[in-house]
């Protein structure tokens, strides 16, 4: 073998080496930020985590103060925004990529959904309140909070189940098709099985934005301070982020630390939440 | 008669489906109007106060001063540095742990990894603000003591590490969207990893990486709270970001959450403020389009 | 008897309170207490900003507001144009009459880092020279001859907050109008750690921030001429008066309307009550002297 | 039964199928032969509309089935692909599990009960000669299999539909000799009840199985006749070459 | 050259190769012949370790190329594939340009030199017999060739790292005769610099391009020898069924 070739591969083989490590140092930026917070944050918040505090509402006395308020409120909004979102944002991505011509209309609806992406989530805030709380006068109730919600996170589900549509092979559609499955059937019983992996992970990470979101909720009306729970998609209401801001921002040194035993709540609901739709994702991209 | 003329029932699933998946990917285009209407409904109100030159050629913004001025430019700078740092901190990472995932991960770090970072994603905001201003802050102050308490720097890093699972996750899925015969191919005439990951996976999955892209750098630009407790709310025309600045959305929290009297010319600001945003985040996406086209690629055959 | 009155526990309804997050605290303490003494009432405190709080009373959503100054009036008593209406004229334009309930103290504390032994006590004069508008102090030797040559880095509240608004009247004469080159924050908890690690600091917040944070932030006392003496807030200064310019009312506001509600009626009765002021002072607030809450008394008959 | 009537197809601006027309008899078995990128897959795939999928194609001229036009306006493309069933040159099976895979179409078209399915099921796989090496655990993913396996599982695949025409393309270029001899004997069979379209670059195969044999160049028809006469007897010249292996 | 010794092969618990030792002598053609499913790909795989890709698979025994082990650990497997190319037995090209496609290798291989590279991808697209369909839009995507065309343009990419060692998993399945036979042309050519394996299920091509080949069944190399003895002659009793088609 000539030397140099061999020396081009070692070359080459080094960078992959290099770049390796680059790529492992890369993922590791975003879990050693991950353990760094959760560091501080329970060794801020893990001492007030007891089964009171599960029990309790919010109060002056900070030893008193619970968050089941805030923690219906937020299993409440997250049962509707989940569904919600999820059926909206994969029938909008099924429309675009799988029915929508090349038109104006389907390319106005592309932009458009990307566009809404960068709207800050204040200005849905906004929207929520005078679409739903002023124009469809549902108040400032868990469903306007939950709507909000919604539609704040609809266009990274759509983005990510649109691009694994798009990553599903042509060839399992022909072949559906070519049994005389029609489009639909054919999007159903193949089309979403494949993308369901790409899917699910738009549900995680538009679901993990909805459940960590303050502003929409706060401008939409939902109060800081609420002592019972909600009993129906009218109530009045109250979510985590809204309680852990509240506490944060007061001047106790004890309520801080109440909010970072909220943020930990948060945090084991997310997962709870996300474990689902992780268990079926690593499912779905096994086969 | 023609045999093959079966008529379809007009609800056979078939015929009704697309028409109700119309209707749902119908409700992006109502909530823009709906966003569009309400920023521009009351941004006319405030126009009618402050003159649209003006505003968008100011380099003052002091709207909540005794004499208010309203130049929007020093918060177009501060989003604009905020997203280019932070993008600068999220693309390159976020597209490396996805090529690690993807290519380099066994099965179950992929597995495990995975939703950890994604666990990122779900941090509330104010968590982040506070991170940056309390951890990331001091550090920077260390490495460059002029480093201000509120700066530029420290929030981007902190926006950049909050889009990571964003980025990370939906370039990971495309990546594993990429069929193996692919990888094959290229591992067949001697490629590395990194030459398979960078050559043939990446193209082939560009376009579920732009798209991450683009969805992350729309958080950037979007984000509020991280920006409005760690970067400051100090509009300035400033190229430093070791000082403290205001982007639009740190103006619009700052004001919605505020004791300002609603209906003010001070409060109407906040709507110019979102439809200057929303005008930026247009050209951005537009932008993105018009790259994505030129250089996908497309492997559905 | 008004808390005979107001501990009836056959009192049953809801009772929306929002507006001022300085006030918050108070009317969370007030509702946790009202709620014991009846379980058939739910109260709701919001924080959604002093002009969040009045947008709402305007538009019937809420029964009280909370507030951390008074409620806007047209200048002079002439109307506004359309459009551009005070919160005063917009809820007259709805059939209603607000009620204004002053409920308790808030001293804006001026603070230095524990390590400043120089600038212990200022004059409001001192104070404006420094904090007033193109105010040419750079450095402490600017305010006082033979304090350092430092520069005075400078906190203080976003510019949307009531204590901005205060601030600014009280010290530099005109409401809003301030020297724009300060560090800001709309979070006290930040401003807080703004000083405290930085030793050349002057920056200034509400007074439950520096009660809480006593052992690392220094306050300044305040004098209003030379000749009279330099008083420390505390809760005695502030509740006696003596603790001046800067001690500011917080207020409540209800509207005739909600005013017939009995339990809106009962509880701001309990608001007033003896019982009440404690708990105003358990939250860091300040009570007023019980004139104030008596002609409160007489004002909900 | 198949009546192709001066048909045009063009990708976009190119012109893959020129002025094609041929009739197909019922329960006949075709050929299509001819050199790589002639137009035999497409011409297959116009029979039953699978070039719809494909945004460039445009078609001119006719396709009758039984007399019917399948390229009229209202045509169910649906009921015609379950009576034109097609098995394509690259297998493709479903991500599913064997007998999903199988299962797939009479799921579709309506088929419930498991037990019926087992059997359209078990009746596919043994016609497909893929049943004894499967039998044992049908519900393995069909990405495990080998690519003979998986092209006759898609073989299977097409079957269980019952359609009236089937249309192959390369369908034993992946296929061992044993399984080509199966699937070659099923053809046989399958002719007394069905019309089969086979493309082919086997000429030995083309000899042994079909009725007819149509040969193509660049998109053009140069030769359609009885398959014994295709391969001794060619009246152009250019299929004498092409089918003594003379050509290019 | 290529002596395999004791090969055992397992996908997790199923033994897919049973104890295969054979020797491949330099610049020789050796054709892999036996039923779907026996292992024929899984070998050749084992040759330039693409193997290691399947997460699950185990190997026992050893492969030396030239004298060396190529399972050994310090093994450098880019090298080694380098020198050992494969053509895959459904066409791979990557969604690129069909120059990107050929160019591929030589530019990951340290080529750099625009002329250079012209010259590789005319050569290998000339060698694998497709150069004079693409050569008028060589800035073609791959993807819009036909079947055929992709295996050929798979085998230039193969061909353009000049490799010494050249497997083909059934490379001419997809093939027409033309193509066919000028692939096993160019077969006979490269043996003169290059050491071949052919996976085919085409017994003639075996009998025309192979100098030996070697029988499977199940995992088991049942036999291995001078093609014209496995033909003609065949020791075993199974490879004489499967060899005269009267197996099964
Ligand atoms: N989707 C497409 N877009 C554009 N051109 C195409 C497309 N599909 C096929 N072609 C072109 O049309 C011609 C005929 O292709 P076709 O696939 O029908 O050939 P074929 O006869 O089946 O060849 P093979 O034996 O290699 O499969 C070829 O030149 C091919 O490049
Ligand atoms: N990745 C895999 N995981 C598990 N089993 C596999 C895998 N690949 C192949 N097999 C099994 O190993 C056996 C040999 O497969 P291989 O692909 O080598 O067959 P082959 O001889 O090449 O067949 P064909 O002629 O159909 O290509 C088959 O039973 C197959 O099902
Ligand atoms: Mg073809
Ligand atoms: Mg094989």
């Amino acid at each position: 073998m000539k030397n140099f070739e061999l020396q081009h591969i070692q070359r080459r083989k080094r960078s992959n080496r290099i770049m390796h490590i680059l790529f492992l140092f890369s993922t590791m930026i975003g879990i050693v930020t991950l353990g760094i917070l959760l560091v501080q944050i329970i060794a801020k918040g893990s001492g007030w985590i007891s089964l009171d505090f599960f029990t309790h509402f919010s109060s002056r006395f900070p030893e008193k103060s619970g968050i089941k308020a805030a923690f219906f409120g937020t299993l409440w909004l997250m049962l509707i925004t989940a569904p919600l979102t999820f059926i909206i944002g994969v029938s909008t991505a099924i429309y675009l990529e799988e029915y929508a011509k090349n038109t104006w209309l389907s390319r106005f609806i592309q932009t458009n959904i990307s566009n809404l992406a960068g709207v800050p989530s204040v200005v849905y805030g906004l929207l929520g309140l005078t679409i739903f709380v002023r124009l469809f006068d549902l108040g400032r109730s868990l469903i306007s909070g939950a709507l909000t919600m919604t539609l704040l996170v609809l266009p990274v589900i759509i983005v990510a189940a649109r691009e694994s549509l798009k990553a599903v092979p042509n060839h399992q559609r022909n072949a559906s098709l070519a049994l005389g499955a029609n489009p639909w059937q054919t999007i159903l019983r193949v089309v979403l099985p494949s993308a369901m992996p790409g899917i699910l992970t738009g549900s995680i990470l538009s679901l993990s934005r909805a459940i960590g979101e303050t502003a929409p909720l706060i401008v939409v009306g939902a109060a800081s301070y609420i002592a019972f729970v909600p009993n129906s998609l009218f109530s009045d209401f109250t979510a985590m982020p809204i309680q852990i801001y509240s506490w944060a921002g007061r001047p106790e040194e004890s309520f801080g630390q109440l909010a970072a035993a909220g943020i930990i709540v948060l945090l084991i609901m997310l997962l709870g939440m996300n474990l689902i739709a992780i268990m079926l994702r690593n499912k779905y991209q096994r086969s | 008669m023609n045999a093959f003329k079966r008529k379809k029932n007009w609800y056979s699933s078939d015929r009704v489906m697309p028409k109700v998946l119309l209707g749902f990917s119908l409700i992006s285009i109502l909530t823009t109007f709906a966003i569009v209407f309400i920023l521009l409904k009351e941004s006319i109100t405030f126009f009618s106060s402050v003159s649209v030159y003006d505003f968008f050629t100011g380099l003052k913004w002091e709207p909540l001063f005794a004499e208010p001025k309203f130049g929007v430019v020093p918060l177009i700078l501060g989003t604009v540095m905020i997203t280019f740092f932070s993008s600068i901190v999220a693309l390159p990472v976020g597209l490396g742990s996805a090529i690690y995932l993807s290519e380099y991960a066994p099965d179950r770090v992929r597995t495990i990894v995975k939703p950890i970072l994604e666990i990122l994603a779900g941090i509330p905001t104010i968590v982040y603000g506070f991170f940056a201003l309390t951890f990331v802050t001091p550090i920077l102050q260390k490495i460059i003591p002029s480093t201000e308490v509120f700066n530029a720097l420290s929030a981007s890093i902190v926006v950049g590490i909050m889009i990571i699972p964003m980025i990370s996750s939906l370039s990971e899925d495309a990546m594993m969207a990429v069929p193996r015969a692919l990888r094959n191919g290229a591992y067949a005439v001697g490629s590395t990893k990194l030459e398979v990951a960078i050559k043939v996976v990446v193209p082939a999955a560009l376009s579920g990486i732009i798209a991450s892209f683009v969805l992350g750098l729309s958080r950037a630009v979007g984000e509020t709270m991280i920006v409005a407790l760690a970067a400051g709310l100090q509009p300035r025309i400033s190229f430093n970001p070791l000082e403290s600045i205001e982007t639009l959305t740190a103006y619009i929290v700052q004001v919605s959450a505020g004791d300002i009297q609603y209906g003010s010319v001070e409060y109407l600001s906040i709507y110019a403020v979102g439809i200057t945003l929303f005008a930026i985040t247009l050209g951005m996406n537009l932008l993105a389009n018009y790259i994505s086209s030129k250089f996908r690629e497309d492997y559905g055959g | 008897g008004s808390s005979s009155d107001s501990s009836n526990g056959s009192l049953s309804g809801t009772i929306r309170v929002d507006g001022s997050s300085t006030v918050f605290p108070i009317s969370q303490a007030i509702a946790e207490e009202f709620m014991a003494k009846n379980s058939g009432v739910q109260v709701t405190v919001g924080e959604s900003g002093t002009g969040g709080g009045f947008k709402k009373l305007i538009a019937g959503e809420i029964e009280i507001a909370d507030a951390s100054r008074e409620i806007k009036k047209p200048k002079d008593g002439i109307a506004s144009e359309a459009g551009k209406e005070t919160e005063l004229e917009l809820l007259q334009a709805k059939g209603e009459e607000p009620l204004s309930f002053p409920i308790a103290f808030d001293g804006i504390t001026l603070v230095i880092n524990k390590k400043n032994t120089f600038a212990t006590e200022m004059t409001v004069d001192e104070l404006k020279k420094i904090w007033q508008k193109d105010s040419t102090v750079k450095n402490w030797s600017d305010v006082r001859a033979g304090w350092p040559n430092e520069e005075i880095k400078l906190y203080g509240p976003g510019t949307a907050s009531g204590t901005f608004d205060f601030f600014t009247k009280a010290i530099n004469g005109v409401e809003k109008e301030s020297r724009a080159d300060y560090t800001q924050s709309e979070d006290d908890n930040v401003l807080v750690k703004g000083v405290q690690g930085d030793e050349f600091s002057l920056g200034y917040f509400g007074f439950a921030y520096y009660e809480e944070n006593k052992d690392k932030l220094t306050a300044v006392k305040v004098k209003l001429d030379d000749a009279t003496a330099a008083v420390e807030p505390s809760i005695d200064s502030i509740k006696s008066g003596a603790y001046k310019p800067l001690s500011r009312k917080l207020f409540v506001y209800t509207t005739k309307n909600a005013l017939k509600k009995p339990e809106v009626k009962a509880f701001l009765q309990y608001y007033n009550s003896p019982d009440a002021q404690k708990l105003i002072d358990f939250v860091k607030s300040i009570h007023l002297p019980a004139e104030d809450y008596e002609a409160n008394l007489k004002l909900l008959q | 039964m198949i009546d192709i009537q001066s048909l045009d197809l063009f990708y976009g601006e190119f012109h893959a199928l020129k002025n094609v027309s041929m009739f197909l008899p019922e329960k006949s078995i075709t050929a299509f032969i001819g050199p790589s990128g002639c137009g035999k897959s497409t011409l297959l795939r116009t029979l039953n509309r699978m070039n719809d999928m494909i945004k460039t194609v445009k078609i001119k001229g006719t396709v009758t089935i039984h007399g019917n036009n399948i390229y009229e306006p209202e045509v169910n493309v649906e009921l015609l692909r379950k009576r034109v069933g097609m098995v394509f040159q690259q297998p493709n099976p479903f991500p599913k599990s064997i007998y999903d895979n199988v299962a797939y179409g009479p799921r579709i078209h309506g088929t419930k009960k498991k037990s019926e399915l087992d059997d359209i099921v078990e009746k596919s796989l043994r016609d497909a000669a893929l049943w004894d090496e499967v039998k044992g655990d049908l519900k393995k993913s069909a990405y495990g299999l080998s690519g003979g396996q998986q092209q006759r599982l898609c073989i299977a695949r097409a079957l269980a539909v019952n359609p009236e025409v089937l249309l192959m393309d390369e369908p034993t270029s992946a296929l061992d000799p044993i399984s080509t001899l199966k699937i070659e004997e099923l053809i046989q069979q399958l002719k007394e009840k069905y019309t089969i379209v086979i493309v082919t670059h086997n000429m030995q195969q083309a000899g042994r199985v079909s009725d007819q044999t149509a040969f193509f160049l660049n998109g053009e028809m140069v030769e359609f006749s009885e398959t014994d006469t295709i391969f001794s007897n060619p009246v152009d010249q250019r299929t004498e070459d092409y089918v003594t292996g003379r050509f290019g």
